[in-house]
């Protein structure tokens, strides 16, 4: 009930995915769940407190599922909070998300039969940092933003812009590989726009790698100057299941817990080591850094490293492995001699 | 709520004081109290600081060694006896482990004393029950011996001290001269003998309760780890004891020590500026809880 | 174990207890001469070597970092080694990308028998890592 | 009251003569992220398109990491220093709430003993106010006692009525830094008038409030009303951007670190939003994450105020713009249950 209070005004159309009626099928099927007791709780996404935002939803209570929305700000990784919640958990997920849950099922932290999985078809979310930067407003001066699939119309302060799509989705969407779930248990049947350009998905990337070994390291060590060691971006990644972290260790202290860009970096650089084979380039280490450190251009460079160096993409398959927990006989020659 | 409010109490910030500079102790005498817990005799380096210095039983003081930290230590040798000082150390953590890697002679930084201490005007004239568990006779023991130099002023006094076995009981030497002592109930327990030991056995609250203290214009003083406390409790109700009769010390983590770091708080209370020291009435509504 | 605080390059190594340490004990006992600007820290396998292990030792002011377990197939547990290989190498080449001059991160698989290759195996870090100069990573200046 | 007034376009050539006296800090943006950073003597662009920092003012008195005694191994033992600092500071553009904020954590740094850290850079400081008239959709400073264009808790304030700000001055301090001036202009009765007007169409655009009357009893009561902090906590992440970036978060950390023959002792941000926060070696007092929820809330509307008679928030929103899932305090204030309903201890 205490979600109602803020009636923030969203986007007004969306034709990238049909809203409407996905919510209102994954209401249905939430509700039926919660109803028959196949579930204790279902996790989604309800409106949030600001415009053009959404917000997790974790519940019990059937009254709280009409709440449940669909619309292309539904960024969280909700997958992030299986492991905490007890007992049967319905939890609505889109293609990322679904990779997590098969990565932390993977890993054994979680167990198949106490997770049913809602999908949904995703095209792709809407970076906000992009809208304010084309808009030219912040975030709470744009009135509508209106997704469709080859184009955005952005409205701020009476002006009116259409920019193409691709222009307006998160990095980590533009790169997506799979934008419906293939580990489900129910399936809102819709097909997802495919808008595309792994190019710009991984741009500061490609700019990062043309740099000599020093100028790299000369532009991490800036970026993690800013860095203020408020681990959002381990708190929210659902890779980072530990119960006890490396930076929390003092005997022996791996990482000084003072803020330094030097530990800072550190710290960072482990944690994208510790997460390689279950990071699924779901890129919300990134969005919620609130000094707008580019992780991404990190965990993405892993992630693509493993691909390369193992053949591995994480969350694909609930039966194999995990990347760290397995071996061929013969790989990475070269390397080691 | 106005400004005003906070203008009046905001005090001059114009010291010059920096209380966050330890000065300087050295290490006089180490003793292997338990495996687990060794205590040091220290006094300050600064000769004038020796004679100047004084605390209150029951206070506490930050420990550090440069370069790898401070950890937080109730001081556990009584004011009345001045040529040096006690902590008693347990080895939990990363300080802890360094202080008992020193050696006599070795220099660390000291800073306090902090915090309240116990109420000896309220215990004048009073009977006392010392309850204690563990390394939680530190702070009593302290009053236990403030007391005891100034016998006369007290009436009856118990001591209920309990250990997880006979090896983890601290402060032996004291123990055995408090058994000694015909002015006192000396009751020691542990939760699970050896083959050897003759003494009770039991958990502190049950021995407590067997021992029975009458209430009648007495205090009790309860410090041992949460666990214990939690338990005591209930059994000082059923003997009679009101809140206000029952004092404690609570540990918490701490950083400053001066209510500033904002970690040691139990509801509005901060353990470490207005506590240790707390009567049971002061936190009972949330000891439970979070505690 | 004695320290190397004079010789530079510094370098620290982390041997597996079963092969590359006694790899080591062997090039030592054979008389074999190798650089003395290695630090050797023993782990129980290569499979216990944490990328923490790398980067806490560039941190620590190590110029290089040696790394180094029983060959494939020769794991004293079956297959610590293995799992050690996919870790190591990601470690490697994400430095690489983060902007640690690869030089500084080596790795190699050293058996018990194979004192002589130790031997050149610490040489050829050596030279290495002196080749790309003292590691000022985590200085503030620069 | 408001006395005196300067022209926009003087604006540079003031905060140029204070730039010569002592340092000059302003709002600043790299990489889109706006905090407190000295001025480059130019650019006052930060009029047009600032709204508020992302990094608190605190920062300037509480780092988010200082040292605080440095250590050096000699031959004849440690050699131990505290850094000085004593340099003079202008803080230039501070918003009310924040200024409210600045004084909310100087009682407790000193209160009971003085925090020479803190203080020695506090009372070399001038905080210089600017009005507010583009709050973001999360703020709600109206709700929590604080004037968007009016503040006691500065030294001078300044408020924009067009092409002007008016001025008021609010300390001694303060004046003395307006009389070298010759651009400072006496405020009309007009300039007043214009200021009403502005003042009144400020605060009306504050749309989001909370009540936050009887929130301390409101809280007291349902302390141990597990339920309800089960519920409001489940989504937190239990990162530390909330406290981090709040203006009157003031917990800290102190560390000891040493490579090779340096060493300090050093002081950082702590949340307690961290289970580590309240970790002791046997056990923790506040292992689960709705135990550290309400410490949070109930440190800023209970404890707070019980101690020092004020709430410890201004209503600046940070913790909810900033939060990656738009966990909002307002939210869980206005859906406090009303009347006891206790739930037995554990």
């Amino acid at each position: 009930m205490w979600l109602k209070m803020f009636e923030p005004s969203g986007p007004t159309t969306c034709l990238v995915m049909k809203v409407s009626d996905m919510e209102k099928e994954l209401r249905q099927e939430a509700g039926k769940l919660l109803e028959e007791g196949t579930v204790d709780y279902i996790i989604g996404f309800a409106p949030g407190s600001l415009k053009f935002t959404t917000t997790p939803l974790i519940t019990e209570d059937i009254d709280e599922i009409n709440n449940l929305v669909i619309n292309p700000f539904i960024n969280n990784n909700l997958a992030k909070y299986l492991p905490e919640i007890p007992g049967r958990v319905g939890i609505i997920a889109k293609g990322c998300d679904s990779r997590s849950i098969v990565s932390l099922i993977q890993d054994k932290q979680i167990a198949r039969q106490d997770i049913v999985i809602l999908g949904i078809p995703c095209s792709g979310l809407v970076d906000l940092k992009k809208v304010e930067k084309l808009a030219g407003k912040e975030r709470d001066k744009i009135d509508d933003i209106v997704v469709l699939a080859d184009k955005v119309c952005i409205t701020a302060g009476g002006e009116k812009k259409e920019v193409p799509t691709t222009e307006v989705l998160f990095d980590h969407c533009l790169g997506c590989e799979l934008q419906i779930p293939k580990e489900y248990d129910f399936l809102i049947q819709e097909p997802a726009a495919e808008i595309r350009d792994y190019e710009s998905s991984s741009k500061q990337i490609q700019e990062l790698k043309k740099m000599s070994p020093d100028q790299r390291w000369a532009f991490w060590k800036e970026q993690f100057g800013h860095c203020i060691r408020c681990y959002a971006c381990r708190q929210v990644c659902p890779a980072c299941f530990c119960e006890r972290c490396f930076v929390e260790e003092s005997q022996p202290r791996w990482v000084s817990p003072v803020s330094q860009w030097q530990d800072n970096l550190i710290f960072q650089a482990i944690r994208t080591i510790h997460v390689a084979g279950r990071c699924t380039d779901c890129g919300e280490c990134e969005r919620v850094c609130p000094v707008n450190i580019p992780l991404r251009s990190l965990s993405k460079e892993m992630y693509d490293l493993v691909g390369e160096m193992f053949d591995y993409k994480t969350g694909m398959d609930v039966n194999a492995p995990a990347l760290m927990t397995a071996y061929e006989l013969v790989e990475a020659e070269g390397l080691i001699r | 709520m106005t400004i005003t409010q906070i203008k009046q109490r905001k005090k001059d910030l114009d010291r010059e004081n920096n209380v966050y500079m330890p000065h300087i102790v050295l290490v006089d005498k180490i003793i292997e109290e338990t495996p687990s817990v060794r205590t040091i005799h220290f006094h300050f380096k600064d000769a004038k600081l020796n004679n100047e210095f004084t605390f209150e039983s029951g206070q506490f003081a930050e420990l550090s060694i440069f370069g790898v930290g401070e950890a937080t230590f109730c001081i556990s040798s009584s004011p009345t006896r001045k040529d040096h000082l006690e902590c008693g150390i347990n080895r939990v953590g990363l300080v802890t482990n360094a202080l008992h890697r020193l050696g006599v002679g070795a220099e660390i930084g000291f800073r306090g004393p902090y915090g309240n201490h116990f109420p000896l005007d309220l215990m004048c004239g009073k009977n006392l029950v010392f309850i204690g568990g563990g390394i939680g006779l530190a702070p009593l023991r302290s009053l236990i011996w403030n007391v005891l130099d100034n016998r006369d002023k007290y009436g009856k006094i118990d001591i209920i001290y309990g250990a997880r076995s006979v090896s983890d009981l601290c402060f032996k030497y004291d123990l055995d001269t408090w058994e000694e002592d015909k002015t006192l109930n000396t009751v020691i327990t542990v939760d699970k003998g050896d083959g050897k030991w003759r003494g009770k056995e039991g958990f502190v609250s049950e021995v407590l309760r067997d021992a029975a203290p009458s209430c009648g214009n007495t205090i009790a003083i309860v410090c041992g780890p949460p666990i214990m406390i939690r338990s005591t409790f209930p059994v000082l109700e059923q003997l009679g004891f009101t809140p206000d009769q029952v004092i404690t010390t609570l540990e918490k983590r701490m950083k400053c020590g001066i209510g500033k770091c904002g970690r040691c708080n139990i509801g509005n209370l901060y353990v470490c500026r207005d506590g240790p020291v707390f009567s049971y009435s002061r936190i009972k509504d949330f000891i439970s809880d979070e505690y | 174990m004695k320290q190397n605080t004079e010789e530079q390059p510094r370098i620290v190594g982390f041997l597996c207890k079963w092969c590359s340490y006694a790899g080591a004990d062997l090039a030592g006992t054979s008389r074999k001469k190798y650089p003395s600007n290695l630090t050797v820290l023993k782990v129980p396998c290569s499979g216990r070597i944490d990328p923490l292990f790398v980067l806490k030792g560039l941190r620590l002011g190590f110029d290089g970092v040696l790394v180094s377990g029983c060959h494939p197939g020769d794991c004293h547990y079956q297959t610590g080694n293995y799992r050690a290989r996919r870790r190591i190498v990601v470690t490697k080449k994400f430095l690489e990308y983060l902007g640690v001059p690869e030089q500084r991160v080596q790795a190699s698989w050293v058996s018990a028998s194979e004192g002589a290759k130790f031997a050149q195996v610490v040489e050829d870090v050596v030279e290495n890592v002196r080749a790309v100069g003292p590691n000022n990573l985590f200085s503030d200046e620069g | 009251m408001i006395t005196k007034k300067i022209n926009k376009k003087d604006i540079r050539k003031l905060l140029g003569t204070w730039n010569q006296e002592c340092s000059v800090i302003v709002p600043t943006r790299e990489q889109g992220i706006v905090e407190m950073a000295g001025w480059d003597n130019k650019d006052i662009s930060f009029l047009d398109w600032y709204r508020n920092t992302v990094v608190p003012p605190k920062a300037c008195f509480l780092p988010q990491s200082e040292v605080m005694i440095s250590f050096q191994k000699k031959e004849n033992g440690l050699k131990i220093e505290v850094p000085q600092d004593e340099h003079k500071q202008i803080i230039f553009g501070i918003r009310p709430c924040d200024a409210r904020a600045v004084a909310i954590i100087d009682q407790v740094f000193a209160d009971t003993y003085d925090d020479y850290y803190y203080s020695s850079k506090r009372r070399n400081t001038l905080l210089i106010g600017l009005s507010c008239s583009n709050p973001y959709d999360s703020c709600f400073c109206t709700s929590t006692d604080v004037n968007p264009t009016e503040s006691e808790d500065v030294d001078l304030m300044f408020m924009d009525i067009g092409d002007e700000y008016v001025i008021e001055e609010i300390t001694s301090g303060g004046k003395a830094l307006l009389n070298t001036s010759s651009m400072i202009k006496k405020a009309t009765k007009a300039d007043i008038n214009k200021a009403k007007e502005v003042r009144a169409a400020s605060v009306d655009k504050l749309k989001k409030k909370v009540d936050t009357k009887d929130v301390d009893r409101k809280l007291q009561s349902c302390f141990n009303d597990i339920d309800y902090w089960e519920q409001v906590s489940a989504k937190c992440i239990s990162c530390g951007i909330c406290t981090f970036l709040c203006p009157t978060c003031f917990c800290f950390d102190i560390n000891d670190e040493m490579i090779k023959k340096h060493g300090a002792r050093y002081r950082g941000w702590d949340s307690c939003s961290f289970r580590s926060y309240t970790k002791m070696p046997m056990e923790n007092p506040r292992e689960e994450k709705w135990r550290r929820v309400r410490q949070r809330v109930c440190h800023k509307f209970e404890f707070y105020p019980m101690n020092l008679g004020i709430n410890a928030c201004t209503g600046c929103g940070r913790c909810i713009r900033l939060c990656p899932v738009n966990w909002d305090i307002t939210q869980v204030i206005a859906g406090l249950p009303g009347e006891i309903s206790v739930h037995s201890g554990k």
